[in-house]
């Protein structure tokens, strides 16, 4: 009902393919870019940036890269983590060990190098499917963590293998400040989403959903199933290691490997669960729910009259909510929040018709 | 277009396969003519579909030799196959049930793709000018099998009859010189059966595509075919014009007999 | 081109006016393979002088008639235009009409040159054993093998010839731009439309619905009646504005929403089809959402009431109608149901009826006596002498 | 060449652990071709329900027989609310369900009993026997020999009772099973209830050697290469699934370790499940389906 669509019509190609096809669409995203790159910064609290913001967007970035590899390829990944801790490890070690690297730069190649562990530890997804793939992820999870922790060189045998954020400068403006970090993730998510957006509208986009899909019939229309599924994994390696460098030097500051332990690839997978398989919104609203749930649940416990539930069980709490939340999705909303979303705005496209 | 049979495009040569020594295929030999419809007909289990997944490389024979535009195909993967120009539809639909019948169609012509995915990632280079021509053939092939209603709509909310209009228009979006259809009016009520038929003679006649085409109802075959083979037990038992094959002893007992 | 100060007295002279002074400006839409293809009046006027070639070779002169058999799309336009360029007229039949009668029609009429939409028109005219001079076909789906239309033109590939030479239009003011023909009581019935007739109902229409070159226009049904010529055509020529064909009937209420015409000449059938339409779709009754909208569309309401129906149903109603944008809703031919009336009203667009001017006669000389002459094939112009 | 049996015999005895949990998972991958993650989460629930009844002083045999219960009201929970409503959905979805139900099952188990460590104590000496000039802890032995009863009594369910004819029937063909009658839910909330027994000795014997804790539901993460060597259907692959996982592990741990670091044993059963994998990707005993198009 908030749409006018009577008049927006394509005469070329270029036009029907725009993803917001809907001028409103276009207005509204441009609005709430405005609102990210400006008001935010300049309103938002200390709290809210660093504490809330920063970590919903890198895990919104996590979410992405497993998604493409998971929601839209089909590849089912529990070693998320990993290709995080090695996008980490790389970028710290490029900013220590190679001087005068510009951070974006770094960044990337982080990025690069966890795609080549990713693509590495993606090898086996030619030979075997499913479950069996599970091993080969869980095998990158646990393999990586024990390299990180067990050899000095990667955390620059700082004592147990913490490493900690180097000066954020970019262009010489000094990033350190929440509002710079904010800044920065906002600014190379923004950007690595819109990259993704073209990829799973490309081609390459179309050939991961069919092997997703069908593979069988992709490979009989001449899809090159080996290449389409390494390509998944080196790209959502490349994006899983900007979100952990991101992780580590944009929201904590100093990282272990531990930090990147199973429990981060679950909390990544649950992110794509609930927000929406083969969504990029998903990745978003998924990030969203993670982050902002820990902190509504405490809210709501510290509200309760006091000692009727201690603080010891709050986590346990969360532990059953998350998984029964799970279940939950999996059962009523398959295809997560993204979906409720979209049959939303369906329905007020369409208002007052029905279909 | 090219209605001479004079050229064979497809030759199956003493092809045999069978799944941990079940014979599927005792050894069988015809050939296809360029621009002819051809019907592989037969009781069920009689190794059709083997046949034609055999054609399309997603199975390896263990024996015989497969020619195909006179060139020896030996030990070929789906993927070649497609390469060489042959596309194919399923028995039990195969779309890729999470995409929209235009990608459906668009996924269809991914061979015909000259710019690489980084230059479609980063949208620079020939990548715009190709999505263009590559939309407007997908938007041929949805023309030519009447698809335009359904374009925007997701291939898994479509009735049975659509969806394999979509398959079959997801194969002719490859331009493929031989088409293999695996039962495509399987399931289909009278007038469904109609219109599929009128689509595979068009596509046949105007773009001269080879075809092969699996099905049961023989008013059908009989209707629009120039050429039937008939299986049994994996087992030739007929090969010709259709009224020469009508009267095939063999054929008619396998059809009239028992088991059918 | 001295013809500028020539008085603008046809169809075809209007249309080269517009291609002249306008000739950048959008004249045609149709929503083909997913967008919607533009011509220009330019354009337009081009394809139309090159079919006017190809049928002035074919032997088309001053006075004939040209069939045409189709779904409204631009070819038709463009091949009535032709038609209407070499001072001849076009005689439009619907395909979505019945077939036994429009066969019956085509047999006894024996047309000398059609353009027949593709397989199942070209076939209504081997049914009526018509054999036409020149027959044009634009869809050749399912043709090729069928012997009896071997001889049968390609409209793609006639449009490829060069235009034809004179650039001013053949046609005079009473010729007969189009003719209409219905099985009457007792012999056929024809309806003739001279370019003036057109031209003055267009020019009252302009005026009185002040319609400006901005206006979009959908054709969706067929022109199957002269009002529609009347009502669309002439002022669409001579206002020069947008006309927009939809991909085809089964899309046509998605495309209309996507265009969001200004300008609807319907007939009582697409305006009570479009009443049903929102009824089947509405929320169920009893429905809590259905509730409101029955509230909002309520016919005589208090201020307050009436703002917030407007935006909470009545706005996107209009709006998924297509109709947000539309100020010249013209009826033509019978009244609205009542129902269907009030319902239009509710939402605020006014359905304007413009009465159809047709008079159908019976032509002088019947043509059942001439069918089955050996010299069938003059039957029509001897007829045309007659009458004109 | 002594220390070399020692610790041979030791990793298997302890690959005897992982084969018991991964029995577990062989019985419901079977039965309702649920991959379950779960399973660890069930082994921590039935050990810590165990202990907390026992230093509550409830008699051993009750305190096992309440456990059972438990898993026996889980097993039908986990039918109801999970398997029934997911029924013939992708066994993906399926198994990111098992995740999110190990979840609750843990944050459950741990809200009820609390998070501290809890020793268990079988009853069984630990001291070192000595067998063929080796010394073998008998608790191990005992172990081994608990598993290896356990098996013979679970084939025994399998191959000589009706149930166990109803859950091969099911495991080989639902529909079929359907058509004569089995009651696919009875079948599995039994299944799960079995693989929960299984899972509560196997968290008794390493409860007992680890003591009761949150760690115990991470021999999930054991059992999963287990599974690939052993293959998913078969109980027998399994058991050497998991003694060539606990015999490799040990000795990698012990000759490998001090070239390339110490820890490698919580890798190295991957490295070789993948290993396995490339070689023959339905693992030792697992079947190839055809792949019918």
């Amino acid at each position: 009902m908030f749409y006018r669509e009577a008049g927006q019509f394509n005469t070329r190609y270029a036009e029907d393919r725009r993803v917001f096809a809907l001028r409103q669409d276009r207005h509204g995203l441009a609005a709430l870019l405005l609102v990210a790159f400006v008001v935010v910064p300049w309103l938002g609290n200390d709290y809210w940036l660093s504490a809330i913001l920063i970590p919903f967007l890198v895990l919104s970035l996590a979410g992405l890269g497993l998604n493409l590899l998971t929601g839209y390829a089909g590849q089912l990944s529990l070693g998320s983590a990993a290709f995080m801790a090695v996008g980490a490890f790389a970028t710290y070690n490029l900013e220590v060990r190679v001087g005068g690297l510009p951070l974006l730069f770094s960044l990337a190649l982080g990025g690069l190098t966890a795609a080549l562990v990713s693509l590495l530890f993606g090898l086996p997804s030619l030979r075997i499917k499913g479950f069996y793939l599970l091993v080969s992820t869980l095998a990158a999870q646990f393999f990586v963590t024990w390299t990180l922790t067990r050899f000095g060189w990667f955390s620059n045998d700082s004592a147990s293998g913490v490493i900690s954020a180097p000066r954020l400068d970019i262009f010489g403006v000094n990033l350190d400040a929440p509002a710079g970090r904010y800044l920065l993730t906002l600014t190379v998510v923004v950007a690595l989403f819109w990259l993704a957006k073209n990829l799973v509208r490309s081609e390459l986009g179309r050939q991961w959903m069919a092997v997703r899909d069908m593979d069988t019939a992709a490979a009989v229309i001449g899809i090159p199933l080996a290449k389409t599924k390494l390509l998944a994994f080196a790209i959502s390696g490349f994006y899983l290691g900007v979100a952990g460098a991101l992780w580590a030097f944009a929201y904590l500051g100093t990282v272990e490997p531990h930090g990147f332990d199973l429990n981060r690839s679950f909390q990544i997978l649950f992110i794509i669960i609930i927000g929406g398989l083969g969504s990029l919104l998903g990745n978003f609203l998924g990030a969203a729910f993670i982050v902002l749930f820990p902190v509504l649940l405490s809210n709501l416990v510290s509200l309760l009259p006091g000692g009727l539930i201690d603080a010891g069980q709050v986590e346990n709490l969360q532990k059953m909510f998350f998984g029964a939340l799970i279940i939950l999705f999996l059962i009523k909303e398959p295809e997560g929040l993204a979906r409720l979303w979209q049959r939303l705005r369906q329905r007020a496209r369409l208002w007052p018709l029905r279909y | 277009m090219t209605r001479t049979a004079a050229t064979q495009l497809l030759e199956l040569d003493n092809i045999s396969l069978s799944f941990k020594g079940v014979k599927a295929i005792t050894d069988i030999s015809f050939s296809v003519a360029a621009g002819e419809i051809c019907a592989l007909i037969g009781p069920n289990g009689a190794g059709k579909s083997s046949l034609l997944n055999i054609i399309s490389g997603v199975y390896q024979p263990q024996r015989g030799r497969i020619r195909f535009d006179n060139r020896e195909r030996r030990g070929m993967r789906a993927h070649d196959v497609a390469v060489r120009g042959v596309a194919r539809t399923f028995q039990n639909i195969a779309l890729f049930k999470g995409m929209s019948v235009l990608d459906n169609v668009l996924t269809g012509r991914n061979l015909k793709r000259r710019s690489s995915w980084i230059e479609q990632a980063l949208r620079i280079g020939r990548a715009g000018r190709e999505d263009d021509s590559q939309r407007e053939a997908a938007e041929r092939v949805i023309e030519f099998l009447h698809l335009q209603p359904w374009r925007d709509a997701w291939v898994g909310t479509l009735p049975y009859g659509l969806q394999k209009r979509v398959e079959l228009a997801r194969a002719l979006a490859a331009e493929p010189r031989l088409l293999l259809l695996d039962e495509p009016m399987a399931g289909m009520n009278a007038e469904e059966k109609q219109l599929m038929s009128r689509f595979i003679v068009d596509i046949n006649r105007e773009l001269g595509t080879t075809v092969v085409l699996i099905e049961h109802d023989i008013g059908v075959v009989m209707d629009i075919s120039d050429h039937v083979v008939v299986l049994d037990y994996g087992r030739k038992i007929g090969d010709g014009a259709p009224d020469v094959v009508r009267q095939n002893p063999e054929v008619i007992s396998a059809y009239l007999g028992t088991r059918h | 081109m001295g013809t500028l100060t020539e008085t603008l007295d046809t169809l075809p002279h209007w249309l080269h006016q517009q291609a002249l002074e306008h000739g950048t400006d959008v004249a045609l839409r149709h929503k083909h393979l997913g967008v919607w293809q533009v011509r220009t009046w330019r354009q337009l006027a081009d394809e139309v002088l090159r079919l006017a070639s190809v049928l002035q070779a074919r032997g088309f002169s001053v006075g004939a008639t040209l069939t045409i058999i189709s779904r409204p799309t631009p070819q038709a336009i463009v091949a009535a235009l032709a038609a209407q360029w070499l001072g001849g007229a076009a005689s439009l039949f619907d395909p979505l009409d019945g077939v036994a009668g429009q066969v019956e029609l085509l047999g006894e009429l024996q047309p000398d040159f059609v353009l027949a939409e593709g397989y199942e028109e070209l076939s209504r005219l081997g049914a009526a054993q018509v054999a036409p001079r020149v027959v044009i076909y634009l869809d050749k789906r399912g043709l090729s093998g069928s012997v009896a239309f071997d001889q049968a033109l390609d409209y793609a590939t006639l449009i490829e010839a060069k235009a034809l030479d004179e650039r001013v239009p053949l046609a005079h003011a009473q010729q007969t731009a189009f003719v209409f023909y219905r099985r009457g009581p007792q012999a056929i019935e024809q309806q003739r439309i001279s370019h003036a007739e057109l031209l003055q109902h267009g020019q009252q229409l302009v005026q009185r619905e002040g319609l400006r070159r901005q206006e979009e226009a959908l054709a969706a049904r067929g022109f199957a009646s002269g009002d529609q010529a009347r009502y669309l055509l002439a002022p669409w020529l001579i206002a020069g504005f947008r006309l927009n064909f939809p991909e085809n009937l089964a899309t046509r209420d998605r495309d209309r929403r996507e265009l969001g015409p200004t300008l609807v000449a319907g007939t009582r059938e697409t305006y009570e089809r479009l009443h049903s339409y929102v009824l089947e779709r509405l929320p169920a009754p009893g429905d809590g959402a259905r509730r409101l909208v029955d509230w909002a569309l309520a016919a005589r309401s208090g201020p307050l009431r009436r703002f917030i129906g407007q935006w909470l149903v009545r706005r996107p109603l209009r709006d998924v109608l297509g109709f947000s944008r539309i100020h010249a809703p013209l009826l033509v031919g019978d009244a609205l149901k009542p129902e269907t009336q009030a319902f239009f009203d509710t939402l605020g667009i006014n359905v304007r009826q413009w009465e159809g001017a047709a008079h159908w006669e019976v032509p002088t000389i019947s043509l059942a006596s001439t069918t089955h002459e050996p010299d069938e094939r003059q039957s029509q112009r001897a007829w045309k002498e007659a009458t004109t | 060449m002594e220390f070399f049996f020692e610790v041979l015999i030791g990793g298997l005895l302890a690959g005897v652990m992982y084969a018991l949990v991964a029995i577990g998972f062989v019985l419901i991958y079977k039965a309702s071709g649920v991959f379950n993650f779960a399973q660890g989460a069930m082994v921590l629930f039935s050990a810590l329900t165990f202990v907390s009844l026992l230093e509550r002083g409830v008699p051993f045999w009750l305190a096992f027989l309440i456990s059972l219960v438990a898993m026996l009201l889980i097993a039908v929970a986990v039918e109801r609310v999970v398997l029934r409503p997911l029924v013939n959905r992708s066994p993906i979805t399926l198994f990111m369900a098992t995740l999110g139900l190990s979840y609750v099952i843990e944050g459950f188990a741990q809200a009820l009993w609390g998070a501290q460590v809890h020793g268990l104590d079988l009853g069984i000496s630990d001291e070192p026997l000595e067998l063929g000039g080796m010394l073998l802890s008998q608790f191990d032995i005992f172990a081994a020999l608990t598993a290896a009863s356990l098996v013979a009594l679970l084939s025994w369910l399998f191959n000589r009772t009706r149930l166990g004819l109803a859950l091969r029937a099911v495991a080989d063909d639902p529909l079929a099973a359907l058509a004569v009658g089995i009651r696919l839910q009875r079948v599995w909330v039994v299944v799960w209830t079995v693989a929960g027994f299984v899972g509560l000795v196997a968290g008794l014997l390493w409860g007992a050697r680890l003591g009761v804790q949150f760690s115990l539901s991470l021999v999930v993460l054991k059992a999963l290469p287990v599974l690939i060597i052993g293959g998913f259907t078969s109980i027998s692959g399994a058991i050497v699934g998991g003694l060539i996982i606990g015999a490799s592990e040990k000795l990698a741990e012990v000759y490998l370790g001090p070239f390339i670091g110490s820890g490698i044993e919580n890798w190295f059963p991957y490295a070789l499940a993948l290993l396995f994998l490339l070689v023959r990707p339905a693992g030792l005993f697992g079947e190839r389906a055809i792949e019918r198009v």
